[in-house]
């Protein structure tokens, strides 16, 4: 029972931990862009204040289903977090972890697409529909990278991998396999839904895409779930291609690292129409994924 | 939750909350509109007090109407007020909302602002510039934060007040339910 | 390809208007009794001016007339002509235009809505851009903008003293 | 003994005909008993494996003989042939009000049931032939009962298909037969293996002609679409639920029992995969591939969900292909799992339509606000479908990618995980048009289904969630059919498989989901009550709405998607069918006109020309 207590208090400190690394890297990033774009910004702990603020505010609901389908997204992504090795902190090493969380990472995107739909605004279907179009398009490279690293070290849970690049730095995935790293960031970026492929929560074409009716504290947890999501995927990134770490904190200072290199990454470009993203993930990275895996293979 | 003590101290936090962050969607009626880009980049840039443009209604606390009000643009407004959520909050760009403007004497615009909306605060000029947008914004904080800017509970307690005028106007107004 | 003169002769075989002239390079006007403009319209029409660019409506308050002009432009001769022609204002009735471009019903509407000119044969010409109007047409010179107003609206009250006074 | 299974329900098969006259209802409630019977009784004959019977007929001086035996094999597609034709059934009570054959409609559908249980009994080719042709026959009246003129053309084209390749099966049964004397697979399988391997193996593709027509494998899958689409609402669950599974069966007879992996041992392989069953997975991966786009085109929703089981059928066929002991329990469990969830899916359907009438997507919106317990279930079994954790589908699919990663195969787990993520796309375009969005004002007072239609909806979410949490319930059954097919099993306990990396616990994914889903309940509840507001009242950029059917976004939802498939689909196979029959109208037409030209006495002459020469050609060989 002891144990039970235990876990549960680990499992809360590690989400609300998460919460707040989340929020603040989202406030690093709007202080990057604003940088970038010559202007000082909002201060970095702008997030935190967004949430405080939206959940104070009234809100409305469209019945049942949106209410549940923000619930569904929320929980969906806590539950992911239980399975990522961050740093030290390793709540539960079980095998076939890696596709687990692409697939609790899908219950996430389906919870919060089908309350959005739910709202019978249309900009959010078509957000959605863009939404669902583009994951088919950075998913593929990103399963066979997986598909080559867990053929290439026999094991499917993110620990097991992890450990496989222990030792020096040289042996990380990173120089291991440079091009299945530079993939998987590529994809990284289309994951967060950041700069160039970002047409699925377009301002200004489709009113912010899903989350077009949610206010208050829709927005709110629609704001936390993305927190936990870029933490979910930036430790995914760093376990697997940057070796993870021991303690929580070099493990943060990796994935801040590749937060900002993304973020500089994709303040540069323009929005992507969304067959064009679909395009462009399924030929570069596609094809380079599957020249690392088949060298991987043979 | 909303007994005396606690609703004091905890509104104050979220007054104090709903200064620092604004969502800001601004209504694109008349010529105030192109005030609003320099603004928000790099030279003035209003985000760093942690105003930011929202896409929809749903998402937004502050309303700017800037420049002058057709009738039918009245009868979008009036719909798009009711779309945002308290607390919320009305900004008028310009003469046009104050007193009419030089289209004082046209058939075809309203001449008050806050005869229809509950409006917080005008920021005068024939169309303001950026820096007197962001004055009057620093002073629309203050007011929030000092718990002042309470126009939509003004808006609830009269709201056959509004309404009267609006139909005077407008004839009948689609009321969301 | 015509140029100004050519046209100018063309129409004068065809029909006797009451005045033409060149305005200036590649702009040409000329006027017509009222029973003769239709006419002109579609015999322009069969003469590559196939775009009616707009309808446009002048009040002649002293003269107690509604001037009606129609623009063509002819994307072969490169030539705009407008038509203009003369009809009275008290009962302002006028021959559409609408079976020789569809489009005309929205110009004539948006006439009807500011002029108060009726288009015989054009049977929908409800309100297209004001709402729920009942004054006199707004865009009729007799038409005092200012005593509207004043009595639609109230003025702000800068203490004890009108803006407008 | 076992003859009962297939003689029951053909009798019962008349007796619901004549009771159905009398009053609509009777006939499914006679099928519902019928299949409740078989359920039963299949169940208590689970582990007598031994259990067979044989009937010999003389026919003029031929010795023939039928064997009928019960497998692991074919118990377990019989208890799920009987489980999900009683919950039809069950549903089809209450639905069949309106239905105007639905006597017919009663009396085929026991017929197929009768006949798929001769075809799973069966030991040897006589009675398999005879009882498929039933089953096809059946099947086909069965189809044809759908909406007019489209389900006449769409059984006319599966009927095409079926002869044809129930030809070359009996071509080849007569070969064997021949070569050995008797029909019994027994027999069939030691000829075929001493037999030169290029003749058994054209052979053994001879006899599995029929079972891929039935499963929709690629080339064949051309009738899935329009039969399942057309069928009458009540028909399609089983239709693409069971009938596709017994063309697997079929596979797995020819792979096992015919030992057709037997003979290909000594083939060149690749990386341990002989080259034809790679062959024939690569097939399974094109069914996938093409599956799935062409599902996501759809705007019809029974032909979306037609082709989603034909590629999920691509699954099942990679999973037998590999021949893995990982891969075969894997197509074993996405078998089960698919046939629960698509039927699911399909019920949810047929209620939606019972409804509103039509199955046009984009005419359909808002009607969880209608209809929540189709929902809920429809739901379930799209999250069951995309394979996301907590059900059943995670756990098939995660075992086939176990079996293919372990194994290296890169080109099919592509093509898998295409097919997996896919899914979300069709799976969710039915769900926002037909179930969320705009309600559309005909719809405004639809009811929820009648009780009786409800409960195999809920019966089937409670299988889906319980096969999701302890799947060790499928995997005693499925050990016992690959031991009877010698192949090493795969350990398993009640809520984990050992996978080829580690076991997979999924009574633990169970919990943790529901403590992630309380915490986020927590923090919803925490916050402000929010206020109900219409579903007219949305953002439209100032814009009053009025009507909600320009405001319910359905039509041609995957547009950006589909169009970089568009000159891919334009191409499609049926294209290529229409031209094939159309050349061979035309040369049987320019034939008729050369011989017959419609005098009578021409028939008679020719007749006997063919028939001597037919004497000349047999007395010959």
């Amino acid at each position: 029972m002891i144990d039970l207590i235990y876990k549960i208090g680990h499992f809360l400190l590690i989400t609300i931990f998460t919460m707040a690394l989340g929020l603040l890297f989202m406030g690093i990033a709007r202080k990057i862009v604003a940088r970038i774009q010559k202007r000082y910004g909002p201060p970095i702990y702008q997030p935190y204040l967004d949430v405080l603020k939206l959940f104070g505010k009234n809100a409305i609901t469209h019945g049942f289903i949106f209410d549940f389908g923000a619930v569904m997204a929320l929980g969906g992504v806590i539950t992911t977090l239980f399975f990522i090795p961050l740093g030290s902190w390793q709540l539960y090493s079980m095998e076939g972890t890696v596709l687990l969380i692409i697939y609790l990472l899908a219950v996430a995107s389906l919870g919060m697409a089908m309350g959005t739909v739910g709202s019978g605004n249309p900009q959010a279907s078509v957000g959605i529909s863009r939404a669902l179009t583009q994951m088919l398009g950075y998913e593929l490279p990103y399963l066979v990278i997986l598909f080559a690293l867990i053929f290439r070290y026999q094991t499917s849970s993110i620990w097991g991998l992890m450990q496989a690049q222990a030792g020096s730095f040289l042996n990380w995935n990173l120089f291991a396999y440079p091009l299945m790293a530079l993939v998987a960031f590529v994809v990284l970026i289309g994951m967060m839904g950041k700069k160039p492929f970002d047409a699925m929560i377009a301002p200004s074409e489709i009113g912010s895409g899903p989350v077009v009716e949610s206010g208050g504290k829709y927005l709110g947890m629609l704001l936390l779930q993305k927190s936990i999501t870029i933490i979910i995927e930036l430790a995914l990134y760093v376990n697997l291609f940057l070796g993870g770490a021991d303690n929580i904190f070099s493990f943060s200072f990796k994935m801040l690292i590749v937060w900002v290199l993304a973020t500089m990454f994709g303040s540069l470009f323009p929005r992507f129409r969304i067959e064009d993203g679909v395009k462009f993930f399924w030929k570069w990275p596609l094809g380079i994924a599957i020249l690392q895996a088949l060298y991987i293979i043979i | 939750m909303n007994n005396n003590f606690v609703k004091g101290s905890w509104q104050e936090i979220l007054d104090w909350a709903q200064n620092k962050s604004i969502n800001m969607l601004h209504y694109c009626t008349g010529c105030g509109a192109i005030e609003l880009p320099p603004t928000m980049t790099s030279r003035y840039d209003m985000s760093r007090f942690g105003i930011g443009p929202a896409a929809t209604p749903r998402q937004a606390d502050l309303l700017l109407v800037t420049g002058y009000l057709s009738t039918k643009t009245l009868r979008r407004l009036v719909y798009t007020y009711e779309q945002m959520q308290a607390p919320k909050f009305v900004v008028g760009f310009g003469s046009c909302t104050i007193n009419g403007g030089m289209y004082w004497d046209s058939y075809n615009t309203i001449k008050q602002l806050d005869k229809y909306l509950p409006v917080e605060m005008y920021i005068a000029g024939c169309m303001p510039r950026p820096e007197a947008i962001l004055d009057g914004l620093l002073k629309l904080k203050k007011m929030i934060a000092d718990g002042e800017a309470d126009g939509y509970q003004r808006y609830e307690e009269n709201k056959d007040f509004y309404h009267q005028n609006q139909e005077a106007v407008l004839g009948e107004v689609q009321r969301t339910q | 390809m015509r140029n100004e003169k050519d046209l100018l002769q063309l129409m004068n075989a065809h029909f006797n208007p009451l005045k033409l002239e060149i305005k200036r390079e590649q702009n040409v006007s000329l006027e017509f009794e009222k029973e003769e403009l239709i006419q002109a319209l579609s015999f322009l029409k069969s003469h590559s001016y196939k775009h009616l660019s707009t309808i446009s409506c002048v009040d002649w308050l002293e003269e107690g007339e509604f001037e009606l002009v129609y623009h063509l432009f002819s994307y072969t001769d490169l030539i705009n002509i407008s038509l203009k022609t003369r009809i009275e204002r008290e009962p302002g009735i006028f021959q559409t235009a609408k079976e020789i471009w569809p489009v005309a019903e929205f110009y004539e509407r948006d006439i009807h809505d500011f002029f108060g000119v009726k288009f015989k044969g054009n049977d929908n010409l409800e309100e297209l851009i004001l709402e729920n109007w009942q004054e006199i047409p707004p865009m009729r010179k007799d038409f005092d903008t200012r005593k509207f107003v004043n009595d639609k609206f109230e003025w702000r009250d800068y203490n004890g003293q009108k803006h407008t006074d | 003994m076992l003859i009962k299974y297939i003689f029951i329900p053909a009798a019962a098969a008349i007796a619901a005909y004549i009771l159905n006259k009398k009053n609509k209802k009777a006939g499914a409630i006679v099928t519902a008993l019928i299949s409740a019977y078989l359920l039963f009784s299949l169940a208590l004959l689970y582990g007598s494996w031994e259990l067979s019977q044989s009937f010999s007929l003389s026919l003029m001086n031929y010795q023939v003989e039928f064997l009928l035996a019960l497998t692991p094999l074919s118990w377990l597609f019989a208890v799920l042939t009987a489980a999900i034709s009683f919950l039809i059934a069950v549903f089809s009570i209450e639905s069949q009000a309106d239905f105007k054959f639905s006597s017919a409609f009663n009396l085929n559908f026991l017929l197929v049931i009768a006949s798929i249980m001769g075809v799973l009994l069966a030991r040897d080719f006589l009675t398999l032939f005879i009882f498929w042709e039933l089953m096809t026959w059946t099947s086909f009246y069965l189809i044809s009962a759908g909406k007019k003129k489209l389900a006449g053309k769409a059984a006319f084209r599966y009927i095409i298909l079926s002869t044809g390749a129930a030809y070359a099966f009996l071509m080849s049964a007569i070969f064997i037969y021949q070569q050995t004397g008797s029909f019994a697979f027994t027999r069939a399988a030691e000829f075929l293996l001493a037999n030169s391997p290029v003749q058994s193996i054209l052979l053994l593709a001879a006899i599995s002609l029929p079972f891929m027509v039935k499963a929709g494998i690629f080339p064949l899958h051309v009738w899935v679409k329009d039969a399942h689409g057309n069928a009458p609402k009540e028909f399609s669950p089983f239709l693409s639920g069971m009938m596709l599974k017994v063309g697997i069966y079929g596979m797995l007879l020819v792979f096992h029992q015919l030992s057709f992996f037997k003979i290909i041992e000594n083939t060149i392989a690749y990386r341990g995969l002989p080259l034809l069953s790679y062959l024939f997975a690569l097939l399974g991966a094109v069914t996938i591939v093409t599956g799935t786009i062409l599902a996501i085109r759809q705007e019809d929703m029974k032909k979306l969900i037609a082709y989603s089981s034909i590629s999920q059928m691509g699954y099942i066929i990679i999973g037998i292909a590999i021949a893995t002991p990982l891969g075969f329990t894997g197509s074993m469990l996405h078998l089960i799992n698919h046939l629960i969830f698509k039927s699911t899916i399909f019920l949810a359907l047929a209620a939606v339509i019972y409804r509103t009438g039509t199955t046009k997507m984009y005419e359909m919106g808002g009607l969880i606000f209608r209809m929540p317990i189709t929902f809920a279930a429809y739901l379930t079994a799209i999250i069951a479908l995309a394979g996301i954790p907590p059900t059943n589908g995670f756990i098939s699919k995660w075992v086939i990618y176990q079996a293919l990663i372990e194994k290296g195969y890169l080109f099919l787990a592509l093509v898998a995980f295409f097919g997996s993520i896919a899914s979300f796309m069709y799976v969710f375009k039915p769900l926002s048009t037909v179930f969320l969005g705009q309600l559309k004002p005909q719809h405004a007072e639809i009811k929820e289904v009648p009780l009786l239609m409800k409960i195999p909806m809920l019966i089937l979410i409670g299988v889906i969630i319980l096969f999701g949490v302890f799947p060790g319930i499928q995997m005693n059954i499925i050990t016992q059919i690959s031991g009877y097919l010698g192949m090493e099993t795969v350990n398993y306990s009640l809520y984990s498989i050992q996978g080829a990396f580690g076991a997979w616990n999924s009574l633990y994914i169970f919990n943790i989901f529901s403590a992630g889903f309380v915490i986020a309940l927590l923090i919803f509840g925490f916050a402000k009550k929010s206020k109900l507001v219409g579903l007219l009242d949305t953002y439209s950029s100032g814009e009053y709405i009025t009507d909600a059917e320009s405001y319910h976004y359905a039509y041609q939802y995957f547009r950006p998607f589909d169009r970089i498939f568009d000159n891919l689909a334009a191409k499609s196979l049926t294209g290529f069918y229409e031209t094939l029959t159309n050349n061979l109208v035309r040369s049987g037409e320019g034939l008729r006109r050369v011989f017959a030209a419609g005098k009578l006495q021409n028939y008679a002459l020719y007749s006997v020309l063919l028939f001597v020469i037919l004497a000349a050609v047999g007395w010959i060989i």
